[in-house]
């Protein structure tokens, strides 16, 4: 006759006992260790029965109960005088116990798993789309490369003509930034929106577009405009920073 | 600004962000005190709960992101079907809860606990990003000591470390008065 | 079901999505009416709108999508802001001038043109992801040889790389004029 039953699977020696405590229905500090250990050496049986790789773990308790059987059938030994004898199963007793304990948690996590799996979330929104600020966001644009590329050129050929270094000192202090600051914040008070390629008028000269910028630096960096360009390639517009949360 | 603006903005940045935003970055972004931000927090969650709303507010460890709700799921998964990721094994979850509970702690002394040896439930565990090495102990060898991560929080719906032992503890008191 | 409850649901259904939603697919979810979705979805619409919640959904074409408030704007911006970027260095700015400008270049003619050599700046640039390595010149040492990259034409607003050495020359031709 064979007998097809499904053989449950345990963790350990500790589940595996476990069930069988529960299964009996017997008081977890009162085991019957006669009847807990043949069940056990049958559950072991069985595993070998369904080709099963039994475990080291599980040889270990079934030496461990079968010990504790043995000394539970020993006359108690009472030559130290000791009233009450430890009982062989206590440690055995703890252990489970401790274990127990885990495998309630166990139970718990399981539930607030199946629930939680079915939160779901939401992919974050590119923050392209909120952030295309962009001279706010590493303060240069075009015209800083121009300059850059303006201003590394006249040091390499300083170093190969001479004319460029006397250009330079007879240049002339004009507009300073706080000019520019008043400029476009006077045209901001009648504009509702300035583009910035308007800040730019014709003739102007090379001092006057990097001061005009580093104006604009400055009012964003003191938060009193908002640099914006709405679409990635479309025009930058300054606007004034709105303080919704009331002036002050 | 009235407080349903506030909520409104917030709403609108756990919106955008789609991940957890710590509290701070919130208040920061309001221009508020951290207090507040959770005060009113605490009020949208009720709301949201209240309205049967198709979002609510979760939060994990002073974080706080949108997610749907578990009795959606259903549906979403009808429009969607969306993947439900395989749950953890009972191996791991028995694992990882002792490491909740006895953190920080070594693999022997979970070993002992379960008795059995939990390398792959440690591996498993890891890789799913639930624990992490906390600290090494200064004995022989430096054995590793393990702890929960904050990805274990939100796996889980814990708010936080702290709702951790205190649920556990419970659950022993509990199991402990039904069984004596 | 009532009707508190099928909002929720195309709420957490829009919410999942982050794309638009087409009102068939709704109505297929909720195993109801596409008029009856529509209605609901009216219904939602003015609930949002009069509540100033921080979301809002939007409409294209018979589909539906979440969105944020314009309003907000400014908010979710802040919440970004931590996360800006540094500015670029001199030496990083002036590397990059020189490789728009001249691309394909090698690193030695950028240290020529500099004077200085220019390996952290083009570091710094590659992982800004404003420069790329573009091809390699068939000399001695087989040296790299670079150019710009798409991030950085979005990032200054050019339409393709071709634009950019002629604006450059232009702006850099209109600077010369206006202060020799």
């Amino acid at each position: 006759m064979t007998y097809r039953v499904k053989l449950e699977v345990f963790e350990g020696p500790f589940d595996l006992l476990f069930h069988l405590i529960e299964k009996n229905e017997v008081d977890i500090y009162d085991i019957p260790i006669a009847e807990i250990t043949a069940q056990y050496l049958q559950y072991l049986e069985d595993m070998r029965y369904f080709d099963i790789e039994v475990a080291s773990e599980f040889l270990v308790m079934a030496a461990t109960l079968i010990q504790i059987k043995s000394r539970m059938l020993l006359p108690q030994q009472e030559e130290d005088g000791t009233e009450e004898d430890i009982d062989p199963r206590q440690q055995l007793v703890e252990r489970l116990i401790e274990y127990r304990k885990y495998k309630g948690i166990t139970e718990e996590l399981k539930k607030r798993e199946d629930k939680y799996q079915l939160l779901l979330f939401r992919e974050p929104s590119p923050v392209e789309s909120y952030v295309d600020y962009e001279p706010i966001l590493i303060n240069i644009d075009i015209s800083d490369l121009c300059k850059a590329f303006d201003s590394v050129m006249k040091r390499y050929s300083s170093l190969y003509n001479e004319d460029t270094g006397l250009e330079r000192s007879i240049r002339r202090e004009s507009i300073t930034v706080v000019d520019k600051i008043k400029y476009i914040t006077n045209r901001l008070r009648y504009e509702k929106e300035v583009l910035f390629q308007s800040l730019f008028g014709d003739g102007e000269t090379r001092e006057s577009i990097v001061v005009t910028f580093l104006a604009m630096l400055e009012l964003i960096r003191l938060k009193r405009i908002m640099v914006e360009q709405r679409n990635t390639f479309g025009d930058i517009i300054i606007r004034n920073r709105k303080t919704k949360a009331g002036d002050k | 600004m009235d407080k349903k603006e506030f909520k409104g903005i917030i709403e609108a940045l756990l919106f955008v962000s789609g991940d957890p935003v710590s509290i701070r970055d919130l208040a920061g972004a309001l221009e508020i005190e951290q207090k507040e931000v959770m005060e009113i927090i605490r009020e949208m969650k009720d709301q949201y709960n209240f309205e049967r709303r198709g979002i609510q507010i979760i939060e994990v460890d002073g974080h706080f992101q949108l997610a749907t709700r578990p009795e959606h799921f259903e549906f979403i998964q009808r429009l969607y079907s969306p993947q439900r990721k395989q749950g953890l094994s009972q191996a791991a979850l028995e694992t990882l809860a002792i490491i909740a509970y006895k953190q920080p702690i070594t693999r022997a002394e979970i070993d002992t606990i379960r008795g059995v040896q939990s390398d792959k439930a440690l591996y498993t565990l890891s890789e799913r990003k639930l624990i992490q090495e906390v600290d090494r102990l200064d004995t022989v060898g430096r054995p590793i000591l393990y702890g929960t991560t904050i990805e274990f929080l939100r796996y889980f719906g814990f708010k936080s470390i702290d709702d951790l032992p205190q649920l556990l503890e419970e659950q022993i008191t509990y199991l402990d008065e039904n069984t004596r």
